[in-house]
């Protein structure tokens, strides 16, 4: 068993405290705004010049003047404010942003976040996901463990090039919930059905399991068999 | 009295030579100024250099721009989007240059430009390949690169309001690269939704004071972006 | 539910400790925060760096604070007011120190801390008694001098009207040190005129997002200044 | 015959072109607003974050939150802005301002001005000036053409700190109105009464005496008597 996206999504919603400042990059990390506990009050902010952001916008309700980094029309939620770029990576890279929450290519053992750079890609585009892992205090990586070929993306070192060097803290991907100290990877969780020694076996770098190593607290729907992993 | 509005956008690329750097305004659709785009694209300048958040999509705009060739250069963080076939192709094909800044530090050149510094030191991209070359150093125990400002020739944007004087009001999410970018380039024209009287835009809503603008005219918005708004994307 | 108000600007500077480097806000009046200062005054820490653009009149406010030896040092553009009795004094006794910078310098610096730079070239004050001993670079042909951000422990400011999760709105001139002052350091306490709902502030009219404000305190204003304020000077 | 500082403030009103953006130092500098030819529009910038100022306020009617950098209460005309330091200054160092008039202290013949030290003077403080002197497109200076020792302020090389080096443009005195160049100081104007010999007489660095040199045209009510003059 592993958790299918909307459930690392699920996982890293959990870990946001009241009151966080948060920027939730493109992919698994956009669905985290969808799975915040009830009543508790998140700032989403968007590299575009927003902070407060609310929901999509229903069809046919877009503000045209309305969208959010990834192009999306988005809605503004009571106490949103609207700002220019300078301001708005000032918040980022000033490290007033509290989580940002990104997709990875490949996470090394000491922090390295590679997201860049897709092996392949012909023209390259980095936006502002190096501002976002060099100013950001706590920078969480969601992706799949594996990649679709079934390689490890937890890495001794990285291959791809850096977005920015030793700068994540928490990685959450479907089979696992590990944080990077400067002691090494500490497996603090894993994906029901796991145990550490399988999450292990699909990890180049060493882990530590921590004690109080637990099975990750996410509902059953989102929890996927192992049959619909392989295939992905 | 003076007077700063235009009655068309013909006029407000009237004087880009061939070989300008132009700030290109908007994030998105947001502050794009779509119909000074495509009086560019009628005007004619080549070898441009365009300094912009992206590549812009399809053939219209400033995809258009480059898919007529008038593009030499373009400075940007993301043209990666899939919609830029324009760039793409001609990247692909080594007749367009392409330099890419992180979204932060494009932000900030402009901004340090158009404020009289001469460059500043960021943690943006140390260590990085987009680092890579750069001056760096240690500064309280971080190590930064230096990156210079970035200045131009012309920029063009779209607001909301503009009046008489070039006083510009954003809404929601126009303001991004258009405040920063009508302080840094000699030749500074908004296109408007509305061109309100001197005082219709109140004292503390103005975003862009008019001593940063030279030119505003007022234009409906480019008839791809009012259909991409109301069918969505 | 996320709640930055304080009831008492005792709260607001129960935290600052002995040697605290402090980013003072207002220019003149607009903008000050007579009473937290007043608060803190009563405080009692000891051996303070204020950072303020002048260095306050009088013996309340900051003359007050200088007055009760509770400064040590000064980072300001102009202490020099014939007002300034209380900093004049210690000054000429050598019992307090003045780092001075130029005015447009210190917001640039106090900005770049809050931005996350670690400090920019700029042409003012190069080949002058204030740029001398700074490293110095030519840049597109002009001598520059580097200057360091300017990073506190705590900024103090005043606003128009602040709601609970931290948003400010200023009105008329006084935005000036506080938009970029909020920023800069690590606990920022602002006191308003009116504390507002959540959504009582316009989006567009969030001059200082909460995310840059720890606590908001709603207070009536200072007597000296209300006073000031009616009989003019 | 020489120029009250009204008369000053008055030639150098007439030279502020219409649409110019325009920051007016403390003293002879404040009073030129108040001599802008009626119709002719003028953006008054103050560094404290205001563009568009009008004159100053009614008694009775002062705004506690608007005031000028000299600390006066002011009023906005309509098309006035607001805004903060860094902008303000971006403003001034971007070279966005058309006109600075400053006071001085003295000048060079190359354009050296000292304005922010006095001597003698013990507490220094700089404030805007600097920013102004360095940033600003066209510097004027407005001063007495004399200390009220006697001595001339413009000089071959200043004696106090300076405040920018070569950034003077022109120099308007109760006595004469003389250009900055790079071929040195071009005497343009004399004040009523005077000739370009009693200029120079009271000019240290050599004064070219441009064809069409002519007296300035101020109004009577703006001249002063020698005797005024020398007891000042």
């Amino acid at each position: 068993m592993s958790l299918t996206r909307e459930g690392i999504a699920y996982r890293v919603a959990q870990e946001l405290p009241e009151g966080s400042y948060v920027n939730l990059g493109i992919g698994i990390p956009t669905l985290v705004s969808g799975f915040i506990p009830p009543g508790r009050e998140i700032f989403f902010h968007s590299e575009n010049g927003i902070l407060g952001m609310g929901p999509l916008a229903e069809p046919g309700h877009e503000d045209a003047d309305l969208i959010n980094a990834g192009k999306q029309y988005v809605t503004l939620l009571p106490g949103a404010s609207l700002f220019d770029h300078p301001t708005s990576f000032s918040m980022i890279r000033g490290g007033h942003i509290d989580y940002a929450v990104l997709g990875a290519l490949e996470v090394s053992a000491s922090g390295d976040l590679a997201n860049w750079r897709t092996p392949g890609e012909k023209v390259p585009g980095v936006g502002g996901a190096m501002d976002l892992a060099f100013g950001v205090r706590n920078v969480i990586v969601t992706m799949t463990h594996l990649t679709n070929k079934g390689k490890p993306k937890i890495l001794n070192r990285c291959t791809l090039p850096l977005t920015a060097p030793r700068c994540v803290k928490y990685i959450f991907t479907d089979m696992a919930m590990i944080e990077v100290t400067s002691q090494g990877l500490l497996l603090r969780e894993f994906a029901p059905g796991l145990d550490p020694p399988i999450v292990q076996s699909h990890t180049e770098p060493p882990l530590h399991i921590v004690s109080g190593c637990r099975e990750m607290d996410v509902p059953a729907k989102f929890h996927r068999a192992p049959a619909a992993q392989a295939t992905r | 009295m003076v007077d700063k509005t235009l009655k068309t956008c013909e006029e407000a690329v009237a004087g880009v030579f061939d070989g300008a750097t132009i700030l290109l305004g908007g994030f998105g659709d947001p502050g794009l100024p779509g119909q000074i785009l495509e009086a560019l694209r009628l005007q004619g300048a080549r070898d441009l250099t365009i300094v912009h958040n992206g590549a812009g999509g399809g053939t219209h705009a400033l995809g258009g721009l480059i898919h007529d060739g008038k593009v030499r250069k373009l400075i940007a963080s993301f043209p990666a989007n899939p919609g830029n076939q324009s760039f793409q192709e001609k990247y692909l094909k080594g007749e367009v240059e392409l330099e890419i800044v992180p979204q932060g530090t494009l932000a900030e050149r402009i901004r340090a430009a158009g404020a009289g510094l001469g460059g500043f030191f960021t943690p943006t991209g140390a260590g990085t390949e987009l680092g890579a070359g750069k001056e760096s150093r240690m500064i309280n125990g971080r190590e930064m690169i230096f990156e210079h400002a970035l200045h131009a020739d012309f920029a063009f944007v779209r607001a909301y309001r503009g009046d008489r004087l070039g006083n510009l009001n954003y809404r929601m999410a126009m303001r991004n690269f258009n405040v920063p970018m009508c302080t840094a380039a000699k030749f500074v024209v908004a296109e408007v939704d509305e061109l309100v009287p001197v005082g219709g835009i109140d004292p503390e809503d103005v975003h862009t004071p008019g001593i940063f603008v030279d030119h505003v005219v007022e234009v409906v918005r480019h008839p791809e972006y009012l259909k991409i708004t109301t069918e969505g994307r």
